[in-house]
């Protein structure tokens, strides 16, 4: 017994020698370690021969060019980098976050694959997976039963742009079939061109100059925040630093404010009164370009009688709380600069703004006479390539073409105007018009990006028929009936023509990187596609077998340069001179006196309210119809998003009782939400202001659910003139969580 | 440690940020992460546990309404020669897993080596080195727009930003291959420096007087680099880091957040 | 930690720190063996059997 | 139960109580383990470590125990090599100390490395600039050294030692204890210098640089130093401890005495380096890095000059002067009183050389890091406590740890007796 146990033990004991004197360990250990130096699960990107393809970025109407790096495997061609297109007149190499995350939506889980068809309720996330077959017929069956009911006009359209062949595809659709209810996504868009329609009477939008501008007066718009092109902003921004001086008048301290050479603090909602109070000076002290104002102006008496009456800057600085003095030596200074520029839309310009405010601004430009001048504002016609025949139209689509459009644009009330989404949730809700019977969304998220949420979503619910054309499962394609998955701009050809802001016309071209992801189809060819069904005038209406047919024909000549260089540019563009610049009825620029002085009244009463909420726009937070991808959520900071707390600005000396980094509730008339205060002494005691761009409820986990989305706390308020969205801001509270 | 002598001249290279031009905008981060495959999760708000081998961090003046100011300042990894490539995060590494190349200036990290032990994080006073707390995941279907020329990081080892050392390398060979042993200026650029939207970030190597960022930062190569230009600073220069990237302010209050003082000292 | 692993140079800080670490694991090294070695010695010899 | 196991002479408790306590803190073992287990499996996003706080919990109770446990190599220092020969009647504690503090420095390093089984290429692609390497190197060959110390004592057991071989392998490693004791203290007055030297050289952290000579800073020999003045406290306090739980004296007071005294004079020589130091630094090293000596205990509560009064005059000055007089030593509360500052104050000392090097702002832009331990460091750093009690119960249990204990005991019979 006692020598079995020490043999045992011996064994044992001898046994463990043995193996630890053998290289067994060594080889385990190396062979472990080499095990944790590639581990499965860790990937490793697969090698094949480099490429690279030009092609535009649509992410944002910005027009940037891209150079897309691709790698050929074994398994297919894979992106693996957007860069910005060097040479490109917009962007010349530079690029933004949104842009050169574009691969995480190439690749995004949140992409819709395939056709799909809702299952269970309304934004419930219940689907079924239909062909594209099943899917064009479902819509055509609704689109007929509509049509054949003489209720054609009751079919509407958000677009996120009416420019380039798929918008016009669209209208054309929409015109054809028998509805007038096009509508574009709103912007300052909105606003520059009906006041270039207003002073100049031209169907044009607005360029800037910004190159070539040696004093840049900006109105609150976030110049390097995503206002205009962004990318060509911010490097126009890093020009005045050699030459050039930027004043930037906005209540709170925006990265544009910090950057600019004098930021001066107004009142929230006064910048109307400031410019013609600038204008008052500079009319007063004779500052002014006599030979414009002479020879190619009317009704400058009138305009000069109300700013010398009205808006000395004695009068106005206490509403505008910019004393008079700086009043004056801005003036002076504006007036004195060789190409000076006055801009305005706040932050990105997402919000149209008050038209008396765009016309005050703009009214600065013309004394100064740069209007059509190097480092001016100029009028830039709409691209006219897009030449198909005139559409004829059956007596049904005739019928529906001559009702009223639901948004009232056009109307009595706001003739110039042409798009008023704006109006459109409350026109549904109210049932004031007609009701909307179907509903389709292209290359837009009107759920999130449309003011007071709640009244947008109401009104979804009341249309019985939604078609998104989303590649994404957005806000809007969430609460849809049918999502026809649109490709995603890797994987499309598009033209992009007019990039927002520039001044000289530019045609861009998106072109396929990489061939379709999924079972997607372009917007172009779905839309063919149900014209075809349809048969009759509807399918005359479009000759073309495919998009990319219309297209190519569409482009004619351009289509070869836009194929090797990924642009058409006219660089010799010169706006039209100051004798034949202006189609208004006395032929010369008008100082147009609608109800100058009025200011926009936002909602909300100080006494409940004692607070001022404004939204503010960052590079980092995409608020369009794109949410932020991964990379770009990721370099949003701590002081923006804790969490998944929204952390709002507040002046110390207005967080009385708030410690940096505290839970709040954060009150305005139209809803209530959970935030944190970040104390920031760069902005006005007495504001608050809330990051647009995060609150989304749909896309993936890494953009669902963090913070708040500015829509849900702010309504949209009309403009008297335009009947556009007016505001810029809403009353609020700030109280204990 | 090592030093490599090959047959072309030593590199240093470095790096001009102009503040003045830099808006913020985040463009460099993401032009960062795109370009070498770094990892996210779902909540990064938590910036201490956030790989961001490029951080935009933001300055405040420390003033009230209205003359507080704010400005940005980009950090890559600073690739601090300290003396004779003495960085302060190189010499600590105990596996040698992160070295200064004497040929082209650049503080490597080799992610198979390292082994996690952190102390080069210790060591380094930028912050500009992330630790792999977690195993990267990319979603579903994500893992394809992965470059091939940059490995993915597993759990467990630390990375920082590599002045996008894998351009030089594919520059070279390009070279090589036409027969040229040296680069062009614009041959060698860090994926940052290409997408900045404002122009801001200059890249080039510090040796040579032709580039930009030498004749921007005027650095005095006698007295550790220091940069001659009245407007240029580095980060913490005092603790004699040397580092090579070199910053560009025309405003006093934010060239002096770029080191400490002690009180009533002037700077 | 060896010559022939790629990061190893012959310089003095090597030579000193390794030389250092080698000269240490050789003492502890010769000395175990040493005891070990003279304890099957003696055990052979018959020494350290308790009588009872 | 086990009685063939215990030492001949000595009174252990009953099987059954060592069983139960034996039980109690392997649970807190287990714990541990657990905790250990889901850092090892799952990685260290399971601590509240951070890229501010590369360094934390474990790196300072790595730096902590392998302080306390300095009493191992300075007690062998004594013994062996400056002939103290009193001291061979605590060297066996001493040496089972030593070896629970360094194996559990092994073990906490082991799990705080992010790629575990890569851990060795510290030897294989060492880099001897490091400091690290330099501890990694000393810190494993001196453990070596210990277990080599520590074998002896486990053939001494009753029943192995009857096993001819182990009984000669026992008295041969004896024989040659002096050499490997001397080897030991080389090793361990490089590793003990080299964890100082970890803060030390960080140049780019001006909290814990500081200048020196050649290539080691001053807290290279600070810490060497403390060691040697705070191990020798932890044996004594450990000592008094086992002391107070058995019911029995287990060493004799001269011992004791002596080896306080001579801790005393090492610590009041510390103490006085440090202040020197901690003057230098506070006057010249960090202003010249454009820091103010109060920019560094400022801002938060946890880092206040409070925690420097409590490092060096509290746990420095204090215990000093109680251990360099004969008066503080013959009172048994004022000794054990000091030797826990002393112990104390080398803990203190490395908390304040890891911890709040990291919670220190550099650049101008960033503000103090405050860091709370996740309960998987607290466990993993609770598990070499409780391992340390279970070995010291069973050592003490089943190996002739202390030589006095069975004459005192005797004596203390025959006192009853006569």
């Amino acid at each position: 017994m006692k020598v079995c146990r020490r043999s045992f033990l011996s064994l044992i004991i001898g046994g463990a020698a043995g193996v630890a004197l053998s290289p067994l360990p060594l080889k385990l250990t190396d062979d472990s370690s080499i095990w944790t130096q590639m581990w499965p699960w860790t990937p490793v990107p697969e090698d094949g021969e480099v490429s690279h393809v030009d092609s535009i970025c649509t992410l944002c109407p910005g027009g940037c060019g891209i150079t897309v790096r691709k790698v050929a495997t074994m398994s297919g061609d894979r992106a693996i980098k957007i860069e910005g297109m060097k040479g490109h007149p917009v962007n010349d190499g530079g690029i933004c976050v949104l842009g050169l995350s574009g691969l995480q939506l190439l690749y995004s889980p949140t992409r819709v694959k395939t056709p799909l068809k809702r299952a269970g309720a309304r934004g419930e996330g219940r689907w079924e997976e239909i062909s594209w077959d099943e899917a064009i017929a479902e819509v055509v069956k609704k689109l007929e039963g509509l049509r054949e009911k003489g209720k054609s006009h009751t079919v509407a359209c958000i677009s996120g742009t009416d420019s380039g062949t798929t918008a016009h595809l669209l209208g054309r659709f929409l015109t054809v079939y028998g509805s007038p209810n096009f509508i574009r996504i709103p912007s300052i868009q909105d606003s520059y061109e009906l006041t270039m329609r207003l002073m100049q009477g031209v169907q044009a939008s607005a360029g800037f100059d910004v190159e070539n501008a040696d004093f840049v007066l900006s109105f609150g718009s976030g110049l390097i925040e995503g206002w205009g092109s962004p990318v060509r902003m911010i490097k126009a921004n890093s020009t005045w630093k050699d030459r050039g001086k930027v004043v930037q008048i906005e209540p709170r301290l925006s990265n544009t404010a910090a950057k600019s050479d004098k930021w001066i603090a107004i009142n929230p909602g006064t910048e109307t009164v400031l410019a013609l109070s600038i204008a008052h000076v500079i009319i007063q002290k004779s500052l002014y370009s006599a030979d414009f104002v002479n020879n190619y102006s009317s009704g400058f008496k009138e305009f000069k009688q109300i700013v010398l009456d009205e808006f000395s800057p004695d009068d106005v600085s206490e509403i505008t709380g910019v004393s008079a003095s700086t009043i004056e030596s801005l003036a002076k200074s504006f007036a004195g600069a060789s190409k000076p520029l006055a801009v305005c839309g706040r932050g990105q310009g997402e919000t149209p703004g008050s038209l008396n405010e765009f016309m005050a601004v703009h009214a600065l430009n013309a004394l100064v006479g740069n209007i059509n001048k190097t480092g001016g504002v100029w009028a830039v016609p709409d691209p006219d390539y897009i030449k198909w025949p005139e559409v004829e139209m059956d007596r049904t689509a005739a019928n529906g073409m001559r009702k009223a459009r639901i948004d009232g644009a056009g109307s009595k009330r706001y003739p110039d105007v042409r798009y008023l989404l704006d109006r459109l949730p409350d026109a549904i809700n109210s049932g004031k018009e007609y009701p909307v019977e179907a509903l389709f969304v292209a290359g837009a998220n009107p759920v999130y990006t449309i003011p007071d949420s709640n009244a947008v979503k109401e009104a979804f619910n009341r249309v019985p028929f939604v078609v998104s054309f989303s590649s994404y499962m957005d806000e809007t394609a969430a609460n849809a009936d049918l999502i026809l998955p649109n490709h995603v701009f890797l994987e499309r050809y598009e033209d992009v023509p007019a990039p927002v802001g520039l001044q000289k016309p530019i045609i861009g071209l998106s072109k396929p990187v990489v061939k379709p992801q999924f079972n997607t189809k372009h917007v172009g060819d779905a839309i063919l596609l149900m014209a075809k069904s349809f048969g009759g005038m509807i399918a005359d209406a479009f000759p073309w077998d495919s998009y990319e047919a219309c297209l190519k024909e569409t482009l004619g000549n351009k289509w070869d340069s836009l194929i090797n260089d990924g642009f058409w540019f006219d660089s010799n563009f010169r706006p039209a001179d100051w004798k034949s610049a202006f189609n208004t009825p006395s032929g010369k620029f008008e100082f147009v006196n609608k109800g100058l002085a009025e200011l926009v009244k936002i909602e909300g009463d100080e006494q409940s309210y004692p607070l001022i909420l404004i939204p503010y726009d960052s590079m980092r937070l995409a608020s369009g119809f794109i949410g932020n991808p991964p990379f770009a959520i990721k370099t949003v900071e701590d002081t923006v998003l804790k969490g998944n707390d929204i952390v709002v600005e507040v002046n110390p000396r207005s967080a009385r009782g708030f410690r940096e980094g505290d839970h709040g509730i954060l009150s305005t008339p139209k809803g209530s939400v959970k935030v944190r205060v970040h104390h920031f002494d760069g902005i006005m005691p007495g504001l608050v202001a809330l990051p647009r761009g995060l609150g989304h409820t749909a896309y993936d986990e890494y953009l669902a659910g963090k913070g708040v989305n500015f829509n849900e706390l702010i309504g949209p308020v009309e403009d008297p003139v335009s009947g556009l969205n007016a505001a810029w801001g809403i009353r609020a509270k700030l109280t204990r969580a | 440690m090592k030093e490599q002598h090959k047959h072309t001249k030593a590199k240093k290279y470095g790096m001009v940020i102009d503040l003045d031009k830099c808006t913020g905008c985040g463009a460099c981060m993401a032009a960062c992460m795109a370009e070498n495959n770094v990892s996210f999760k779902k909540d990064e708000s938590d910036k201490l546990l956030s790989i961001t081998w490029m951080r935009v961090y933001k300055l405040t003046n420390g003033k009230k309404f209205p003359e507080a100011d704010i400005c940005y300042l980009p950090r890559p990894c600073m690739h601090c020669e300290g003396d004779h490539g003495h960085a302060p995060c190189v010499s600590v590494c105990p596996a040698t897993a992160t070295d200064y190349s004497h040929e082209t200036g650049i503080v490597s990290q080799i992610y198979t080596r390292c082994f996690g032990c952190r102390y080069c994080m210790a060591a380094c006073p930028y912050h500009a080195r992330y630790f792999n707390w977690w195993d990267p995941v990319w979603p579903d279907g994500m893992e394809k727009y992965l470059s091939p020329n940059v490995s993915p990081r597993m759990r467990g080892v630390v990375e920082k930003c590599s002045f996008c050392f894998h351009r030089y390398q594919l520059a070279m060979d390009k070279a090589y291959i036409e027969g040229r042993r040296e680069l062009e200026e614009d041959e060698y650029q860090t994926s940052c420096t290409q997408a900045c939207p404002a122009d801001a970030i200059i890249f080039g190597d510090l040796n040579n007087p032709g580039h930009a960022v030498t004749q921007i930062a005027k650095p005095d190569h006698k007295h550790g680099g220091r940069p001659m230009n009245p407007n240029a600073f580095r980060l913490l220069e005092r603790l004699g880091t040397n580092p090579k990237v070199y910053y560009l302010s025309s405003r006093r209050w934010v060239r002096r957040a770029g080191d400490n003082y002690i009180k009533d000292e002037r700077g | 930690m060896l010559p022939f692993s790629f990061e190893w140079l012959w310089d003095i800080s090597h030579m000193v720190f390794m030389g250092g670490l080698w000269y240490a694991l050789t003492i502890l090294g010769l000395g175990m063996t040493y005891c070990i070695i003279k304890a099957i010695v003696d055990t052979a010899k018959g020494k350290g059997s308790h009588s009872h | 139960m086990d009685s063939a196991l215990i030492p001949e002479g000595v009174k252990r408790c009953s099987f059954g109580k060592f069983i139960f306590w034996l039980v109690i803190f392997g649970a807190v073992l287990l714990w541990g383990i657990v905790a250990m287990l889901l850092c090892w499996f799952k990685g260290l996003n399971q601590t509240n470590m951070n890229d501010a706080y590369g360094f934390a919990l474990w790196i300072w109770a790595d730096l902590a125990v392998i302080a306390v446990g300095g009493g191992a190599f300075f007690t062998g220092l004594l013994r062996y090599i400056f002939g103290k020969d009193e001291l061979k009647n605590i060297i066996n504690f001493a040496v089972l100390i030593g070896f629970i503090c360094y194996s559990s420095a092994l073990l906490i390093l082991a799990i705080d490395i992010g790629q575990p089984l890569r851990g060795w290429f510290i030897f294989w692609h060492a880099n001897v600039h490091s400091m690290l390497t330099e501890v990694a190197f000393c810190l494993s060959c001196y453990f070596a050294v210990l277990t080599i110390e520590y074998i002896p004592l486990i053939l001494e057991n009753r029943q192995i030692d009857r096993v001819p071989f182990f009984h000669n392998l026992s008295h041969n490693m004896h024989g040659v204890m002096a050499i490997f004791a001397a080897t030991g203290a080389f090793l361990s007055f490089f590793h003990q210098g080299s964890l100082g030297g970890v803060a030390g050289v960080l140049f780019g952290r001006p909290f814990a640089f500081r200048e020196g000579v050649f290539i080691w800073p001053w807290t290279f020999f600070l810490f060497t130093w403390s060691a040697a003045a705070c191990g020798p406290c932890f044996t004594i306090l450990i000592t008094w401890i086992t002391e107070k739980i058995t019911k029995k004296k287990l060493v004799r007071k001269n011992v004791i005495m002596l080896l306080a005294k001579i801790a005393g004079w090492m610590l009041a020589t510390y103490t006085i380096a440090k202040i020197i130091d901690t003057w230098y630094w506070a006057t010249v090293t960090a202003p010249a890095a454009g820091h103010n000596f109060m920019d560094f205990y400022s801002n938060n509560p946890l880092y206040g000059i409070w925690i420097l009064v409590l490092e060096i005059v509290i746990c420095g000055v204090i215990p000093s002067i109680i251990l360099i007089t004969k008066t503080g030593r013959r009172y048994s509360f004022l000794l054990v009183g000091a030797v826990f500052l002393g112990a104390l104050g080398a803990c203190v000392n490395r908390w304040v050389m890891v911890l709040q090097v990291m919670a220190v702002p550099v650049l101008t832009f960033e503000s103090w890091f405050m860091y709370f331990p996740s309960w998987q460091e607290i466990a993993t750093t609770i598990l070499p406590v409780a391992y340390g009690i279970m070995l010291i119960m069973i050592s003490y249990r089943y190996l002739p740890i202390f030589p006095q204990e069975r004459e005192i005991e005797e004596e203390k019979h025959a006192s009853i007796f006569v």
